[in-house]
């Protein structure tokens, strides 16, 4: 069975394992031991609402197969982007140049440096074992933090934003990458993602061009790969879609990928989701939902099958009742798969 | 005899011979004879104190006095930017480091500045393909910093020349094809056309306004930030030779440098002297080489002559010179003329 | 009884005297006789549908009193705002010095320069007599607009704004422009806007600083007039919101006053309006609405008091029939006021 | 007798106490004797070729051997912005016009540029206050021209300095206040001192990036950009009487202008000569006034030195000298030296 809970120090090898086996890139998830540990730990702090990470807070969860204890996902949450520091894009935006007397008028586009985004709710961090890429894990693991999310919303922003991975070639180049970024970081893509990953921002202050860019001075693949989601994306990005989230007019500053953006409170997972209270009893059958259980560290995240009646009531039966930890007259959140 | 002048009315075929023949690349003087003739006018203006002498436009023409034809002109423009907005990329240095990371990144940055507004311009300079030899495109161009040197008080302490940047045979400025097109959609030809013809607003109205990153622009068009066209390397040299700097500016559409002096720092001023004329009956052989020769000015605003003489016409107090040379200048015995060398000597070095 | 409807050559001297009357603003409303001709002959070829004036459609409403067939307000509305050149605008956004080593994070605020909002949908050119501002009148007069764009939906962009009179001192200074616009064009507010009304756009393109503007470089006047409305728009802007406008971050370039903008769909005006099948008769009883019949040159738009039933037929008195030019089984559109 | 020589650790204490009576507005050299101790280092590095004669900070000590005491301190820095960025800001101009409307207005922009990066700085001008008659001024800062134009391959073409700015007697700074502490929320002497401890990443991270439109500022900081400070004017005046020009820089924090030349203009340079030693028996009155007095080096990298004689000592092919000059020069008879007048004479001009 698939549960998802907040990633614990006992994960730390199983973490480290995917974040080094998969290509896919995730700045926010460093492939140092030393880094995840600090990466769990700060997760593990949060939870525990230490008053020192206000505005700083960062979770991280896991997925687990209950079976054999291994942890084949992580999926994470900033509930302030940039945590504290800022948080950097470029915003796309268009200037007109217009000539009366020739009687013309050009779109121009440019992108500005922007910190708009800071402080918003930023959902990262998200790695999968490939081969569970087309199963409903991947839903669940996705979908658990929006469910997360919910069960704490004070915690967290009015608005929720999703960085997604950008065009790259199969040698691991991002064109946009190489058309802009590189002449002023003089560092290849990988080197600057893993440095984002690691590092405070102050590099990107002290590196990054401050003034806007003309778009049409960039190479025509970077021209291209602006707002355009990498290929093994897709799935995400259509998850994320069918969530609420919209393409806006942000992008990463590295790879030009598209920052998706959605207003917190009108989340398909938040608007339909609904409360009931636990009994634990005999096997469900029904609809395929996603049931989660517990606050904090006892967050607990799973699919089961669901007959839903009008009821308040919903029953569970033991096997998974006791992987989330519920107990009878537990409020729990269900939302359809 | 060659002499410099105040250009007039009756060079104007003269001077549309010499512009049609010059060909492309020449914005300032192009072929179109309203044009040629309003800007002959704006200088009969300036020399007939019909305008401000400090906002006027003062062109030279070179007249071969047995000819009786201009083959040649020069001009200053007081100063630049009064009427119109005059634009120039400033290239300018970014440096942006990391000393955590250990990076450190210089990246060559173009400014759109208009910065040379309010200064003096040495240009349209064009000169005869009969008469390129001894030394006459030196006395063209130099005797400017002759009348300079006199009225100091109608132009700026600085004066500067925009050199024409690199094309190639058809026209086309790297340049150009990767950043003014861009924004323009308009050939390097068109645009030059249009900035020539005195219409500028479009440039306020199409021109990127935010820096722009020279690495992001390829390689062919960052080679030629600052560099002049092959055909002006002589100009440059010779401006360099008076002690002209680039100055980091350089044209917005095909990115010739911005070269620039002070004026009191101009060799041709430094190196001038005063003397007073004394007309002789000596016969004087006129015909030396140009590194023996000076250039003499009989100082007048409205009536400026030049030509040359032998540099051993010079005495302590005067200079000496037939009459022939003298009423060419319209001076006497006993005017104060002034002279400076017209070639260095660089054997003297 | 009030009549909106498009204006005609007739109305150029009521207009004149509107325009000249009042003080308040409306750049768009030029004062000089030709100019208001010419907006009068451009709204009829938009409503004839001249092709030549594609994309560049602009109308012009008037409040007329049938009783006296005087003109007491006039409304516009830029299909386009812009009308084929740029429209200008500044987005404010806040960028983020931070220092790490210093433990600084500073929200510095910035003007861009943007087109942003060209090509959207402008409300413009209202002007009322002073003694209608508290009536119904004014309510008809800007709302019949909307109705306006409703039966003539695909001439109209997406998104509908507004610009709203930014803050002014009593001798008519715009705090705002004194303290940035007026040191780059080197003319008073009220000359600005009035070449604003009646110049080419290129007198912005040539004068306006190209460069962001730093917030905080500007008067304490300048800075609270940032978004700020003027006090006499305070009517207009309630009623923009009842219609679901809000102010974003754009910002009038002359005086700082807020634009507000909203999704053409979603107006109030637009999702509450019915269409009904007209039937004249006898007098009316019941709740006060807008009523709006006719298509470009014939639209008119009334309030009447309408008994509405569940049906799709709807009854007016002849007096108001006439005046809208309603036959029987025309097709009505109604809102509540 | 009053002699340039290398500075040492030996000067450290005579150094502190220059340093803490110089008070505020010095910011290269604050009264730290770590910091001190640390410049000395890197200057004894320097002379002694163990770091990159391109890469080198040159400080020189002013040493009145009677006394045996440093009594003043300059330096030239061979080359700014290699280990940190460095910062000032363009006083540029931006022109907008409209033909139509009859508008044209010209708005002084500052623009944040690293230019100067990669060019050699003269600095760290301290004189005590017991030694500032005599010309000592001038052959404290005038020194360092002598020995850039024997190690020319080691400097930039160009060389500047950088002014102090206007502040008052409180250490107020009117740019400041109106612009720098906006963004950074400190006081004036705060960013400097951290500037002045070689902190400048916070400059990168705090600093407005965007160009300062001049017009927004209020009267009293734009009345001081690109002015120096009243007790600076007098460095000021002797920068410009060796052809030194404000180049359109200013510091970023209180607006103090750049001024810059080219070392082969810079009249020390341009006016030197070069001589024989001939160690001569016959007394010489050393003390003449500074109009009379040239400055002699003695043209070693190492070990320089420089002193002054009466120009008197001049001959054709030799400067003659008593012994205890040629022994504090570390010359001897045969020895080239150059020599450069230490202070102008304005009556010959």
């Amino acid at each position: 069975m698939w549960i998802v809970r907040p990633a614990r120090h006992e994960d730390l090898a199983g973490i480290e394992k995917l974040a080094t086996a998969h290509g896919a890139r995730v700045s926010t998830l460093p492939q140092s031991r030393d880094k995840l540990s600090e990466k769990i730990d700060h997760s593990q702090r949060s939870l525990a609402g230490d008053p020192a990470l206000a505005d700083r807070e960062r979770f991280l969860f896991v997925l687990e197969d209950s079976g054999t204890g291994r942890i084949h996902g992580t999926a994470g949450i900033d509930a302030r982007a940039g945590n504290g520091q800022p948080f950097y894009n470029y915003r796309r935006d268009e200037l007109i140049h217009a000539s009366h007397e020739l009687d013309v008028a050009k779109h121009v586009a440019v992108l500005y440096p922007t910190h708009e985004l800071t402080g918003k709710t930023l959902l990262c961090s998200f790695t999968i074992d490939p081969d569970l890429r087309d199963t409903e894990a991947f839903e669940l693991l996705s979908r658990s933090r929006l469910l997360f999310i919910d069960r704490h919303r004070e915690r967290f922003s009015d608005q929720v934003v999703v960085e997604i991975q950008g065009v790259q070639t199969e040698e691991g180049d991002a064109p946009f990458w190489d058309s802009l970024g590189r002449h002023f970081f003089h560092m290849d893509f990988a080197t600057a993602d893993y440095y984002s990953g690691v590092k405070t921002k102050t590099f990107i202050a002290e590196l990054m061009p401050p003034n806007p860019i003309y778009v049409t001075l960039l190479s025509d693949a970077a021209q291209a790969a602006i707002s355009e989601p990498h290929e093994a994306a897709a799935r995400t990005c259509q998850l994320l879609e069918r969530e609420g989230f919209r393409v806006g007019q942000h992008i990463d500053i590295f790879d030009g990928g598209p920052v998706l953006e959605a207003r917190t409170d009108e989340l398909t997972s938040i608007t339909r989701r609904r409360n009931k209270t636990a009994r634990r009893g005999e096997g469900s059958r029904g609809v395929r939902y996603l049931v989660a259980n517990g606050d904090s560290e006892s967050f607990r995240c799973s699919l089961t099958n669901v007959s839903d009646g009008l009821g308040d009531v919903v029953r569970l039966n033991t096997t998974i009742a006791d992987q989330l930890g519920v107990s009878d007259g537990d409020d729990l959140v269900l939302v359809a798969l | 005899m060659l002499l410099i002048r105040p250009l007039s009315q009756g060079d104007l075929e003269d001077l549309h011979d010499m512009a049609e023949g010059a060909g492309k690349g020449l914005t300032s003087l192009p072929p179109n004879r309203d044009l040629l003739s309003r800007k002959i006018a704006r200088a009969e203006d300036t020399f007939n104190e019909r305008c401000a002498p400090e906002a006027g436009m003062y062109l030279f023409a070179l007249e071969d006095t047995g000819q009786k034809k201009c083959v040649g002109i020069s001009g200053i423009e007081a100063r630049v930017g009064l009427d119109e907005v005059w634009y120039n990329y400033r290239l300018s240095t970014t440096v942006n480091a990391s000393r955590e990371l250990g990076v450190h990144v210089r990246t060559p940055t173009l400014h759109l500045t208009n910065d040379m507004t309010d200064t003096s311009e040495i240009c349209s300079l064009l000169l005869s393909d009969t008469h390129r030899q001894g030394g006459n495109g030196l006395l063209l161009s130099r005797c400017r910093f002759l009348y300079m040197a006199d009225f100091r008080e109608f132009f700026s302490e600085k004066v500067f020349a925009e050199m024409r940047g690199v094309s190639d045979e058809n026209g086309r400025s790297p340049l150009w094809d990767a950043l003014g097109r861009r924004f323009f959609d308009m050939d390097f030809s068109e645009a030059d056309f249009l900035s020539g013809m005195g219409n500028k607003s479009f440039i306020a109205e199409l021109m990127p306004k935010y820096p722009i990153y020279v690495p992001l622009l390829p390689e062919p068009a960052r080679d030629v930030i600052g560099q002049v066209h092959d055909n002006t390397k002589p100009a440059l040299r010779m401006l360099q030779a008076e002690g002209f700097n680039f100055n980091g500016l350089c044209d917005i559409f095909d990115g010739g440098p911005v070269v620039e002096a002070f004026i009191h720092n101009v060799r041709t001023v430094r190196e001038s002297v005063k003397r007073h004329v004394l007309v002789s009956r000596q016969p004087v052989n006129l015909d030396v080489p140009p590194e023996e020769r000076v250039m003499v000015s009989n100082r007048s605003f409205r009536d400026f002559r030049v030509t040359t003489l032998p540099r051993s016409c010079i005495k302590p107090d005067t200079v000496s010179m037939p009459a022939e040379v003298a009423d060419a200048l319209q001076v006497s015995s006993g005017d104060l003329v002034r002279l400076s060398p017209l070639k260095e000597n660089r054997t003297a070095k």
